[in-house]
């Protein structure tokens, strides 16, 4: 039976991105983030996935508003890099598993998450940023699980979790004896826009951090607004940690905890790893 | 620090402010095609000609004005493409943004 | 406060959409699906709708599998008619109501339906062929409500029941006095390929007609697989007719009941009064 | 009349089918549009080649074996578009369908 080994919640910063793909990760500024990086990889590495489901969000960069998805799932044996404006250099393309990402879309469906099906879909840095960070060449094929964090009505925490919880059943119910690792980006708080752009609620963050191990429920019951007033408006993209979370058994360790606050963005990362 | 105030602090992006905004998220997201980006830095308006703009939105976006671009309905990542080609990094536009 | 009342389950094949178009509608051969079409236009007109939502699948004339939707909304002022092959001339846009459509994909959202909100959307023959056979000009503005029939993994038939149960409570929650009718397209029994294809199955479509009234919730126990059994491949989207059934209340009238076997497709046409 | 059998008399239309079809299934949604079905009117083979189609599906749809481009993977929705674009109306297909 296929069973889901761990979870990695991190940012999809593109400073942090940049300071990665730059290999200005060494620099001190930069250790309160790129040190547990540096762990969290290895924890990958050491962990040997077979499969990565990657909740995540676009920018713009791929879904535009004639028709933006709740929840979107790709179902495809590879997926581009997002031409994405900016000085992203070009990426190869990110493996994806067809037959694997069928049978969990069937299995959604079935628990009625009302998933839009995309048999092309272009990544950008909310999605490949976080997994090369995490690791180049990829260890495994990646299922990318799109949300709507940009526009309201956004999906509800509870949904965001109960998503995770759904998600955890599709693996249990995959034929192989497959080792999954769930990987959620964004956040942690951060407003671009208006008179407190620019602004990062640390304490907020550190609490989230702290919490989501032993409290993934009571955080997946506050509201869209609780994380926005807290975390931003931007930052309340960090809902899709709750997925990440859910997908996770109740008994969980927090094996890598980082966080850095810098520029407009607190830099979170934190891995969990089941049992 | 604070609460974030959504009411004060925040112009929420909504279904409403996805309506209005619509001409300039459009040409944000072409933006990010680099296609796109390099018609545009050969010739900026007719770039900005093709995207059938108000007279409001052309105004604001020429002067670089993102609080009226963001009240107009602009997504902020749209935004980001839009200064990105204009030569303005995405930390300026939030710098200058809280007017 | 507003509410629904009544709602309208009718085909939407092409053969039935052509007969209205050219005025064949007149003819003895056509009789037991247009009698009772004229009195569903007479209810129709009586019942003085301001809105009307519309449960519809497009048939690859305006989504793609680059990106499929399982549910999908317009929400928008106007919906062009899509492009559509064949002989279908040309008609005017269907109206739409941005903020109303705002409200309820807020409401839905809220409500856990993972929705794509579509701000550009045209309608094929599925909605837009039953609107006009029904009324023309609209008599208010659309709605439309798009579902996945077409490519397993489809919504459950229990799923279109909840989408109902939900549009209900979105609609009681809107600010105004409107009177709302749900129209749900499609069906009956249709089978259009393989060594049955152009079978239908009379005795089934006389059943969902006769038991839709009051044995909603029944039918929307049955599995996808049982609708395709009895109903054909392409008949199975008459599982949207539960979404107009779970949209009214537990006390319904029928009010016009039509049902014509002819070409490859039973042509079904039912009307229900609510309370 | 008794009831379909799903594996006997049915080709179910699901993900595997969808990502084998999808070239022809593109081809299906791009003869929608009056200006692709008015070129492949003039020209059907430069449409045909610009769809890269492998072998077997060009055979298939030259020789309007509808079974056969079932198999490979079309809806019976793209067949629609492409038989409406060959003159084969779908009352058509559907019959000559039952092999
Ligand atoms: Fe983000
Ligand atoms: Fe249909």
């Amino acid at each position: 039976m296929a069973r889901i080994i761990g979870g990695i919640g991190i940012t999809h910063s593109p400073a942090a991105i940049f300071a990665h793909d730059k290999g200005l990760g060494g620099k001190p500024d930069w250790a309160p983030f790129f040190e547990p990086l540096a762990q969290a990889r290895a924890w990958l590495e050491a962990a040997r996935p077979d499969l990565i489901l990657c909740v995540y969000n676009d920018h713009l960069n791929h879904f535009f508003f004639d028709a933006y998805p709740s929840f979107a799932i790709g179902v495809a044996d590879e997926f581009p890099l997002a031409p994405e404006a900016g000085a992203i250099p070009a990426f190869p393309p990110i493996p994806g598993d067809f037959a694997l990402a069928a049978r969990i879309t069937e299995a959604m469906v079935a628990r009625d998450f009302d998933l839009t099906v995309c048999q092309e879909l272009a990544l950008d840095h909310g999605a490949a940023g976080p997994l090369r960070m995490l690791a180049e060449p990829w260890p495994a094929p990646v299922v990318p699980i799109f949300v709507n964090v940009l526009r309201a009505p956004v999906p509800r925490p509870a949904r965001l979790y109960a998503l995770g919880r759904a998600l955890a059943e599709a693996v249990a119910a995959l034929p192989d004896d497959l080792r999954v690792v769930v990987v959620a980006t964004g956040g942690l708080s951060h407003q671009l826009h208006g008179p407190r752009g620019g602004e990062i609620n640390e304490e907020w963050d550190l609490d989230f951090l702290a919490r989501l191990p032993g409290e993934g429920e009571a955080l997946a019951a506050l509201t869209t607004r609780d994380y926005v007033v807290r975390g931003g408006a931007e930052g309340a993209e960090t809902v899709m940690w709750l997925a990440m979370r859910g997908a996770l058994p109740d008994a969980v360790r927090p094996v890598v905890t980082g966080y850095l606050a810098t520029g407009s963005t607190g830099l979170g990362l934190l891995v969990l790893e089941a049992g | 620090m604070p609460d974030f105030d959504p009411e004060r602090d925040i112009l929420p992006f909504d279904l409403a402010a996805s309506r209005r905004g619509m001409r300039l998220n459009r040409l944000g997201h072409a933006l990010r095609d680099p296609a796109t980006r390099a018609r545009f830095a050969a010739d900026p308006a007719a770039v900005l000609d093709a995207a059938g703009l108000t007279a409001a939105e052309r105004t604001a976006l020429e002067g670089r004005d993102w609080r009226a671009l963001l009240a107009l309905g602009a997504s902020v990542y749209a935004l980001a493409k839009i200064g990105g080609a204009m030569g303005v990094p995405l930390p300026q536009i939030v710098r200058e943004g809280r007017g």
